[in-house]
């Protein structure tokens, strides 16, 4: 079970919650059960979420653990210049 | 539209093509003669990527008429190195990182070869506004200045 | 659409005066290519007048500088004895565009492109410049003042080409100024200059003066009162703050994107405080 | 891959060197070729025809005159880009703004294009397109457009992001919102409390080489375009989806390109290019006026930001607080969102909150510029800090050390960080020769801090090793600053070789696979990623290959130095095999040696950095002068540290272009008026002082030479560091970038 912070527009879409809990061993999963609880959600992962795990941020890694206890964080993803 | 016939001599080499009375000396340089060392970054002489030497002035090339090199000697960043030896200013702009995406280069080339001819050895201030008339976005022009004034150093002989 | 490059002014002003359609005199292009490429003109006729010797040389007589309308800015900063009489007058015209704009751009292009902000003519008003129109009635001799009417238009007839612009030699203890304001320190376009000629007595009184505003109304403002200003006075303190209020004054301008009413007001002041000041330093110093 | 500590005290023998360019020769001598500079054979001419209109419906599109002129061969409109995004909104915006559907959205917007025998008879076949408009009223403004209202962009528009749903659509695309802690009680306990609104104005890339491109679509389905961009493989993505061709039908080459900065990072004209080219069934060459540039492409957002930051009398900020309002053209964006990350994420705060709204505007569909968003964050909130900072009583720099973020600070964006360069930078910044120098009569000094996050992404990169023992570096991720030279350093430092024996090409979509575009920062640092382990993957062959030659375990040889070295009681005498020896013996010990490598680049380290300027203000007619500028900002390890400086120098002098003088400035009707480098007053070389650079190294713990990237950041500051020192200069809080001289004066006699 990993906990999970929701950035404001995110929640929004997520029943106003910006902390959920989710049984999710990697990124890909994560998005899987989040999309399935919150369907709002599913427009807003297509356009492109990245993840940050303890303060690392992941774009496309979505095989990536999610460890025990670790800081799980959902971002917008970003362009850049 | 009848073409122009128009003998000239670029980079010491005689020339000879047919324009439009309209068509400038820079699409002539590009499209006709396939100088494309000669950059378009605006045609309104705004931004100087276009600068050749046309006898002993300085120009941009987007505002002479190709009709008007009849007769006259023009100088492009293709005639600046002798044979496989770089010209002083090309060397320092390698050796300083004067360029990263390199559009400006040719036209500061050509700007700054006109500057050292007419000043050998100018201050950073007579560097600047000498080359003022050059647009680059990517430099902040310091790599620029220094890579000027290290050739002007070395053409000076010192 | 044709080019043609006449050897003699004679031939130039035929060409003008016969030609049907739209016809342009191209003398160093830095404004006729630049509106030819936005589309803004399409002449069906260019004239380069640069293959017309008299045009492409500064002749001095006794009396007189004369400027051919094809010269280069540039070569007027190269020319001694008119930078050494009329250092305002080069000042303006070497602000004019890069360095290879400089090496093609006129000041007789520059008067005749009409526009309020074109960096030669205030000093060139101030100057009290005169410009040779040769046209196919003749020829006559206009203060510069008089050629442009409007944004764009000028008092030329059609078939009239300026042939030249005529600067006096000074007398003693003269010195003239320009200064305009950009936000870039070179390759921009005057939001308000000003120009100040000026000459004393042997005293360091102003005996005569002329004052211009360029980008301050629709065409250069010569400044009859602010001239007046200046003359009995030895340029002090108090001259120039009644000189800067009269030349905010006497302004006339409009908002664009180069500068609002109020700034251009404001700083048409401060400029022809300072190139007041520096016309008097030189002045006092021939 | 993660950083190997050991790297720490590791002395490199080629990353970190000052070697030229790979491509720097053809550069100089005019050789290289850039997007205009090629040609194909019976190649036409395509221009397109722009709206006039800030807003308009297009009631009617009449081609039929122009397609009849003599020379014309292909005339297209909407009609010839059919829609096939499939419900990806983004995608369609990009369409739409490619070639106007129904209304044209902004004054040089799309509506039909031509492709002609030569320039002047598409240019005359463009006056002959009848194009019946119907005026809408339209809003440029961030401010009026925000406002309830306005007159409305995009009907199907409605707010995301609030919850309820709105039941009314309307400019403002969505609200997003970050932060932590209770903001509004933490500014009841401040001590001191400043609150201003501050107001940025669109600025453009203002790359140097306009787009340019050459498309040539074949009747058997196969195409090819040639492109300046900064992703070619997203460009065929696009090109792909939009004219509906097979992906790997589509080769798409990268030329040289002329100055990026994030505007080269998606479609503008290239669909239409290609839309022509397979009407026509030839070549078609389209290369963008720098007027078009100006209307049609690149525009970063406009903006309007009110900030509230509350500090203790220590100097502790006990809450920080932004509203900020971006401009995102008649598109839906995200702007405003990473403005919100961004504004404080250089500090340690217990209470803070930003909300951000996206605002659609009758401009160009904003791009990316260089740490898009960020800089005027930074402006806002590095110039109330300031402010507070004075409140306090604290000196500006020990006021922003005092509340720095560190490693284990939890972001004002969300998650903690791990170690970071703020804190460094401001220390070097105190003891900077620089802020000890005297100033004089109406000088002022100003310093700002600034934030960007860079990315990694999707990266393949094949290392080819020749018969000659000279190693082929393909790269997918575009050059736009020297990245050749960096990357060839990298592959050297890896395999134990000398740079001159690397050679680094940008290969096209057809011969690797998929790349990011060069955005975010990520060219050095993730190709170098791929780099590396594309080496090692090649190492791993050179020491089977090398156990093969001397006939022992491969377990037994280890790679040092650029040679293979046999260990081991039996064989440890064995004379090294360079190379060079390797590769001659290829081909009779299996066949050519390479190492590939497809990764995604996560791990991207956030990079800090902080300036410092000093300025001269005329007070008289608000004239400025830069008299010095100083750059500070941690590139984690300075793979090329001469185009590390570079970056700094150039992000330094675009973001005091934007602070001084860089603006769009519209009329009352739309149009925009200063559509060109004459009046859009980018900085000349003597507007300029020399740009002083300091690189710190603070290792990225996600890449093997901690490197960060360094692209972006030093963008992020200059707006703030410039209105700082102008704001000291004159005694006025500057609150409008750019500060022309009209609003200094005017601030001044406010």
């Amino acid at each position: 079970m990993v906990e999970v912070t929701l950035w404001g527009a995110l929640a929004a879409a997520a029943e106003g919650n910006s902390k959920v809990e989710v049984e999710a061993k990697n990124i890909r999963e994560l998005f899987k059960k989040l999309s399935e609880r919150f369907p709002g959600l599913t427009p807003l992962m297509d356009r492109g979420i990245a993840v940050a795990i303890d303060g690392t941020i992941y774009r496309d890694t979505w095989s990536k653990e999610l460890p025990a206890g670790a800081e799980i964080y959902l971002l917008p993803r970003l362009a850049g210049g | 539209m009848a073409g122009i016939a128009v003998s000239t001599t670029i980079n010491g080499d005689h020339a000879e093509f047919l324009c439009h009375p309209d068509e400038t000396l820079l699409e002539v340089l590009r499209e006709r003669l396939g100088l494309m060392g000669v950059k378009e970054g605006c045609g309104t002489g705004d931004c100087g990527a276009c600068s050749v030497i046309l006898d002993d002035r300085l120009v941009c090339s987007c505002l002479v008429l190709g009709a008007e090199a009849e007769g006259r000697q023009i100088a492009t960043v293709e005639g600046m190195a002798q044979g496989d030896r770089l010209h002083p200013l090309q060397q320092k702009f390698l050796e300083h990182a004067a360029l990263q995406c390199g559009i400006c280069t040719p036209g500061f080339l050509i700007a700054a070869k006109d500057l050292l001819a007419k000043n050998p050895d100018p201050t950073e201030e007579e560097i600047r506004f000498g080359l003022a008339g050059n647009l680059c976005r990517c430099t902040g022009y310091d790599k620029i200045v220094r890579a000027v004034q290290d050739a002007a150093s070395v053409m000076r002989g010192a | 659409m044709r080019y043609i490059r006449p050897s003699s002014l004679e031939d130039a002003v035929g060409l003008l005066a016969e030609a049907s359609g739209k016809a342009a005199i191209l003398a160093g292009g830095s404004d006729l290519l630049v509106r030819m490429k936005g589309g803004f003109i399409e002449p069906d006729l260019i004239i380069d007048i640069k293959a017309i010797d008299a045009l492409g040389r500064i002749t001095e007589s006794d009396d007189c500088f004369v400027i051919g309308a094809a010269v280069p800015c540039a070569v007027l900063g190269e020319n001694t004895a008119l930078r050494h009489a009329w250092p305002g007058v080069v000042e303006g015209a070497k602000l004019i565009g890069s360095k290879q704009v400089q090496g093609r751009c006129t000041i007789v292009g520059n008067l005749c492109n009409a526009s309020p902000a074109a960096d030669s003519v205030p000093a060139l008003v101030a100057a009290g410049a005169k410009a040779v129109i040769k046209g196919p009635a003749g020829s006559r001799t206009i203060a510069v003042e008089m050629v442009p009417v409007a944004p764009g238009k000028t008092s030329l007839a059609p078939g009239e080409i300026i042939e030249a612009i005529l600067l006096d030699k000074r007398p003693p203890h003269s010195g003239d100024a320009y200064q305009r304001f950009t936000p870039r320190t070179e390759m921009d376009i005057a939001v308000v200059s000003a120009a100040v000629n000026l000459t004393l007595d042997d005293q360091g009184v102003v005996e005569k003066a002329r004052v211009a505003l360029g980008a301050a109304a629709p065409t250069v403002l010569l400044v009859e009162e602010a001239a007046n200003i200046l003359i009995g006075s030895r340029v002090d303190d108090s001259t120039l703050e009644r000189l800067a209020e009269v030349c905010s004054g006497a302004c006339r301008p409009i908002d664009d994107k180069r500068g609002t009413v109020e700034f251009r007001k404001k700083v048409a002041g401060v400029l022809a405080k300072r190139v007041a000041l520096t016309a008097y330093q030189r002045a006092g110093q021939k | 891959m993660t950083f190997d500590p050991s790297h720490a005290a590791r002395s490199f023998s080629s990353v970190g060197t000052r070697p030229i360019r790979p491509d720097g020769v053809d550069k100089v001598t005019g050789r290289a070729r850039y997007g205009a500079d090629f040609n194909m054979p019976g190649q036409l001419i395509g221009r397109i025809l722009r709206s006039p209109h800030a807003h308009a419906v297009i009631r009617k599109i009449d081609t039929s005159k122009a397609e009849q002129f003599p020379g014309v061969k292909a005339v297209v409109t909407a009609a010839d880009l059919p829609d096939l995004t499939d419900g990806d909104t983004s995608m369609y915006d990009i369409l739409d703004n490619c070639m106007a559907r129904n209304k044209a959205l902004y004054d040089g917007h799309a509506v039909a294009a031509v492709a002609a025998i030569d320039a002047r008879t598409a240019k005359q076949a463009l006056k002959l397109i009848d194009v019946e408009y119907e005026l809408l009223p339209h809003v440029t403004d961030v401010d009026q457009a925000f406002a309830a209202d306005a007159p409305l962009i995009n009907e199907t528009i409605f707010t995301t992001g609030v919850d309820p749903k709105p039941d009314r659509a309307s400019n403002v695309s969505m609200r997003s919102q970050f932060g932590h802690g209770d903001v509004d009680a933490g500014m009841a306990e401040a001590d001191f409390v400043v609150a201003r609104t501050f107001k940025t104005e669109q600025t453009h890339q203002g790359y140097i080489e306009p787009h340019a491109c050459v498309a040539n679509v074949s009747s058997d389905g196969t195409a090819d375009l040639w492109v300046c961009t900064q992703g070619h493989f997203v460009y065929r993505q696009h090109c792909a989806q939009l004219l509906g061709l097979e992906a790997s039908r589509l080769r798409v080459t990268s030329s040289e390109i002329g100055g990026g900065f994030g505007g080269k990072t998606h479609v503008w004209a290239e669909p239409v290019a290609l839309a022509l080219s397979r009407k026509a069934g030839r070549p078609v060459k389209l290369v963008m006026t720098r007027d078009e540039v100006f209307r049609a492409t690149g525009p970063t957002s406009a903006t309007s930001i009110d900030v509230k930051i509350g500090a203790m009398k220590d100097g502790t900020i006990i809450a920080a607080d932004a509203t900020l309002r971006y401009s995102c053209g008649p598109y839906a964006g995200s702007w405003a969102e990473v403005g919100a990350m961004t504004a404080f994420a250089c500090y340690k705060l217990e209470n803070v909150r930003t909300v951000g709204y996206e605002v659609l505007v009758n401009r160009p569909k904003t791009a990316a510029y260089r740490a898009p968003s960020a800089p005027m964050a930074a402006f806002a909130v590095e110039s109330a800090i300031d402010e507070l900072a004075k409140k306090v009583g604290m000196d500006a720099v020990d006021f922003r050390i005092k509340n720095a973020a560190q490693e284990g600070t939890k972001a004002s964006y969300g998650p903690v960080y791990g170690p970071i360069g703020i804190g460094p930078t401001l220390e070097a910044v105190k003891n900077h020769p620089h802020m000890k120098a005297s100033l004089g009569k109406n000088q002022g000094r100003g310093m700002a801090c600034g934030f960007w996050f860079n990315f990694g992404g999707q990266t393949c990169t094949d290392l080819n090793i020749g018969m000659d023992g000279t190693v082929s570096l393909a790269v997918g991720t575009v050059d736009v600053g020297g990245s050749r030279a960096s990357l060839s350093l990298v592959a050297a430092e890896e395999l134990g070789i000398d740079y001159a024996q690397v050679r680094a090409v940008i290969a096209d979509t057809s011969s690797l696979g998929y790349n990011d575009m060069t955005d975010g920062s990520r060219g050095t640092f993730s190709s170098s990623m791929a780099t590396i382990s594309a080496a090692r993957n090649a190492i791993k062959i050179l020491r089977a290959r090398a156990a093969q030659m001397w006939d022992i375990p491969v377990e037994d040889v280890t790679w040092e130095k650029g040679h293979a070295v046999a260990k081991g009681e039996t064989h440890g005498n064995l004379p090294n095999l360079s190379l060079k020896e390797i590769a001659a013996a290829s081909g009779t010990t299996g066949g050519p040696i390479a190492g590939h490598s497809e990764i995604v680049a996560d791990g991207a380290g956030v990079s800090f950095a902080t300036h410092i300027c000093d300025i001269e203000v005329d007070p008289e007619t608000g004239a400025t002068k830069v008299l010095r500028y100083t750059v500070v900002q941690d590139a984690g390890k300075a793979v090329h540290p001469t185009y590390v400086e570079g970056q700094y120098q150039g992000g330094a002098a675009q973001g005091i272009g934007w602070a001084l003088n860089e603006e769009y400035i519209y009329g009352k009707d739309g149009r925009l008026q200063n559509a060109g480098f004459l009046d859009y007053r980018i900085p000349v070389c003597s507007d300029l002082p020399m740009i002083d650079t300091q690189i710190l190294e603070i290792p990225n713990p996600n890449h093997p030479y901690g490197v960060r990237g360094v692209g972006e950041t030093s963008i992020v500051p200059p707006l703030a560091a410039v209105a700082n020192a102008v704001s000291n200069a004159v005694g006025v809080r500057m609150q409008h970038i750019p500060m022309s001289p009209p609003r200094i004066l005017a601030a001044l006699e406010a």
